[in-house]
């Protein structure tokens, strides 16, 4: 029997989700934050052979350095099969080497687009937004041109809008067939979204966000009652399964033991 | 079409009328900003994020004050941070007209407070790109090329906010985005290792130095090291930058403190944290804070040295320890406290 | 449009739906040769004339024989003589349809007697382009995008020749040439150093082997050393080409005999000159000697360890001591006469 | 007084004359053959500073390994600055870095234009030429984007002709004002073109060839007459002076002694 753990935060649930999902032997391009605590908890876990790039150059290393705090940082480098800068990690991309871009994102619409521009009225003000974001970074890339994405975005009604204020990061654009190929992108777009309420897919018809499972705790209710926008629900809809003593421990002890990315 | 620091044409004129000889290209910090960073000048900031940033220029170029910069990067924190503080306390002093990038924040420690004043408040201009296409501009100037196609940055609103221009593969017949190159005035760098004709050596990822110092006009480099020239000739194929390539070569150890810098050192999380924390008071309104912390670091030493002076030294000594270990080999060691 | 080898969303599909694990991929020569190269495919010659040919992989080709073959390449000398001679001998058993290239010769040692002889009988279909050209197509190909704009091969008549366009530059307004990708089915290389997973070291110039690899559906590498994947992960800025790229690594000491392979060993001049000298005979009409030749060093031997054991020990001995020593180390080397 | 040379080689000719056109500190695209043993000459002698680069990818060498048999040969990497591969080489020349090509060609028009690639009709015969050439190579991207040329022919009247058959690396193309600029060239084109015969350059106005001096035991009238066009006389027409006896020393004993691109 399966030890799961029952203290756990919200953070921890989207790391060890992710983590889950991503598949062995793959190649994972992670954006800086909760995705590279999921992409070393995957490496711990089920994805041994799991092949980490980061957008500043480094291939394939092992994660053993202690955390990055940025996916430019020396640590990303350790035991790498291949190193260089950030035109070659994005040109891998590109050629189609990367099976996973693994991203976080400020706002996110019912196509997963994603917003980390601005908050504002676009593009009236977008030389004075009311917020001002950093920018696109690498997802802007990661998302147009890795074979699929996942994506992790905070569940807040304010953050899971009908229509973004900015389109940073292309998902599925307007959810008509064929969007992403007319617009002259390679990648198939964002096949999961990730949050502390719910596992979410994409509708193969219309595109749209669609709940594939609840986190513990909750239900297709609740994860609505958090979303700015209709959320489908699948037919199979069922309860991922809690994080287990083990993945807590490594994400707590061996991962982010000064809680960088993941709160407790 | 407007072009920010050199267009295609002007650049290459100016490379081929260029002294290309290899020369001893030594100069102090001072005669380096002086001789190379003008007002209005496009600069092409190395580094990426808080890594390897070129902080050592960067105060300089704020001791001496230049005005109307626009400053051309990928994804940067503290460099455009140190840059755009120094606008927001004393904009006489230094200004910053406008930025091409695509990220400007610290990761972990949260998002650009100096960004948000200055755009929240409309004093700068602001170009949006992604950290690819910023890359790839830099790239197509380092090639020689006035545009480059690329396969991402399309489909959305960054497009509608910066020169890219979409059109048709005349061969596929795919919709793909052409990026204008870039050409910074001056790109600015540091590096691991160079020697005294300019060739460089960095270690780890390159990010994007090798493009930035290949599309310049000119490029200022700072290393932590300077070597023998016959440790160049010895493995050629190491060097990252020729020398040809640089104008100036100024030693500076720790030159890009307190972000990481690949085998030498560490972050030095207190003193970016306590930096970051004085900007965001300064959005909040507390200016003396952030002036002080100026004042104290930057226009109150005369140099490099003096500012790391200023670093307790068991900062230093972590930062340098816990670079290129593993997770066991850093266990005995007690992280310092602010 | 006819792409030749794969289109660009062919290629980018191929590698999308590739297996990129990081395993085990040795493998016999024959093997790698029967699964990887197939009728009417586009090779994507290593090497860069007389250097680093992947003279190995050609030689195995040739034994089991292949038809309609494509080869592409900047500038080549021994591996497309080898198989225009092959051809030449017994176009049933092997054959080449075409060729997208800038230079096949032999610099010192003089032309082609094969291209001429081939070209002359119009026997294949040519494609020119200069040595920048076509490896800017390799490159477009290794970064995924179907053209790349280049400021060279316009103005003359090669660019009536080939695929290139010519367009205005939508940011400068001036003239400048477009060219497409060039995606070869099976990339060949030999590097003097690989990994077991494919990870290549190429020591001295790149030529363009890592743009070949990264544009091509498939990639056979022939190693002169296979070594440890730690000396890999000790300083993975050595790495020329990634493992992903790669699908077969043949350990094969001698992989590039006779061409020069820096630090392993110079050309053997005179197995060069005299290859070059029957192919010379042939194009005036001495069919027999050339036959004799493909008989002994090729179709008469299993592998390339049995070709090296026909050449004289001196030789072999020759090439490897001259190989990366300054003239005054070689004086007291006798040359080995033939 | 100085020590010329009585006994010496057409090549040798060249070879001296080529290597004296070179100023120090200059960065020097050299092809293959007489180039290289031009450049090695002009290292030894008047450019100590010169700065070689040779396409396969080696920046900056300095030439004491033996004459190199080929620009990608492992002998032009000794002591470099820089090495990377091809793309980097021309790169490097397109961005504007090479102030001079040193290169050879088979047939050359009044122009300064080169022909590499076929002996025959052109396009009628492309596929089935009478002779074929091994094709561009390097030649023709250094001819388009060097800041300028020097061209090295053999002298015959069948090499020096009006209309080329093939043209592969671009001169001064039909003389018309500005041709290389609205071609989208960026090079000055070819400035020298050095012979055994002679040493020409181009006349200011209509870009054809134009003797600037004779080579020694030559005369305006004994060039003229192995040319294949009009060449124009520089008012200034001079001697060329010969080799001196440390310049063919160099040549037999150092640079070229198994005479591989140089003939006695």
């Amino acid at each position: 029997m399966t030890d799961y753990a029952t203290d756990y935060s919200r953070g921890e649930m989207i790391v060890t989700a992710g983590a889950r999902l991503l598949e062995n032997n793959k190649v994972i391009f992670a954006g800086t934050g909760l995705p590279m605590v999921g992409i070393t908890l995957a490496q711990l876990t089920n994805g041994p052979g799991i092949i980490p790039v980061f957008e500043a150059g480094a291939v394939g290393p092992t994660l053993d350095r202690s955390l990055p705090l940025s996916v430019g940082d020396s640590r990303t480098t350790s035991r790498a099969n291949y190193i260089q800068g950030l035109n070659s990690a994005f040109e891998l991309t590109q050629r189609g080497f990367i099976d996973v871009g693994f991203i976080g994102g400020a706002e996110i619409d019912p196509y997963g687009n994603l917003n980390s521009t601005m908050i504002g009225r676009f593009p009236e003000n977008y030389m004075k937004p009311v917020v001002r974001l950093p920018g696109s970074g690498g997802a802007g890339d990661m998302s147009c041109s890795c074979t699929y994405t996942i994506l992790i975005v905070q569940h807040e009604p304010r953050r899971f809008v009908e229509k973004l204020q900015y389109y940073t990061s292309i998902g599925h654009m307007d959810g008509s067939k064929g969007a992403r190929q007319k617009a002259g992108l390679q990648g198939k777009g964002p096949k999961r979204v990730i949050t502390s309420r719910a596992l979410m897919g994409f509708d193969d018809e219309t595109k749209r966000m669609k709940i594939l499972a609840t986190m513990p705790g909750e239900t297709v209710e609740s994860v609505q009652a958090v979303t700015g926008f209709d959320l489908m629900v699948d037919e199979d809809v069922y309860e991922f399964e809690p994080p287990t003593k083990e993945e807590i421990r490594l994400i707590r002890d061996v991962i982010d033991p000064t809680q960088i990315f993941c709160k407790r | 079409m407007l072009w920010t620091g050199l267009s295609p044409d002007e650049a290459r004129t100016y490379i081929e009328q260029k002294d290309k000889s290899k020369r001893d290209k030594r100069m102090t910090m001072t005669e380096a900003v002086q001789t190379f960073v003008k007002d209005g000048d496009n600069i092409g900031v190395g580094g990426f994020v808080n890594s390897r940033q070129p902080v050592a220029i960067a105060h300089e170029i704020i001791r001496q004050g230049r005005k109307d910069l626009i400053l051309s990067f990928q994804s940067a924190g503290l460099v455009p941070d140190y840059l755009l503080g120094a606008m927001a306390l004393e904009p006489e002093h230094l200004s910053v007209q406008r930025m091409e990038f695509a990220y400007c924040g610290h990761e972990y420690a949260g998002t650009s407070s100096m960004l948000r004043y200055m755009t929240e408040n409309e004093k700068i201009f602001i170009e949006d790109w992604t950290n690819f296409s910023m890359s790839a501009r830099f790239k197509a100037g380092s090639m020689g090329i006035p545009f480059i196609p690329i396969r991402s940055g399309q489909g959305g609103d960054i497009e509608k906010c910066n020169r890219s221009q979409t059109t048709q593969c005349p061969f596929s017949g795919r919709t793909i985005l052409l990026i204008p190159a870039c050409h910074p005035d001056v790109g600015i760098l540091h590096v691991q290792e160079a020697d005294l004709y300019g060739n460089c050596r960095i270690k780890g990822q390159t990010f994007t130095c090798p493009e930035i110092a290949m599309a310049s006009k000119n490029v200022i480099v700072t290393c932590d090291k300077l070597i023998d020239h016959d440790i160049i000739a010895m493995d050629p194929t190491r060097t990252s930058i020729p020398f040809f390539a640089v104008d100036a070569v100024v030693e500076l150890p720790l030159g890009s403190y307190p972000t990481v810098c690949h085998d030498i050192h560490y972050y030095d999380k207190i003193h970016l944290e306590h930096f970051k924390g004085l900007t965001d008071a300064f959005r909040k309104g507390d200016r003396d804070s952030l002036a002080a912390y100026y004042d104290a670091y930057i226009y109150g030493v005369a140099d490099t040295d003096q500012f790391i002076d200023k670093i307790p030294y068991n900062q230093l000594k972590y930062a340098r320890q816990i670079e290129s270990r593993n997770l066991e080999l850093q266990t005995h060691l007690t992280p310092p406290t602010a």
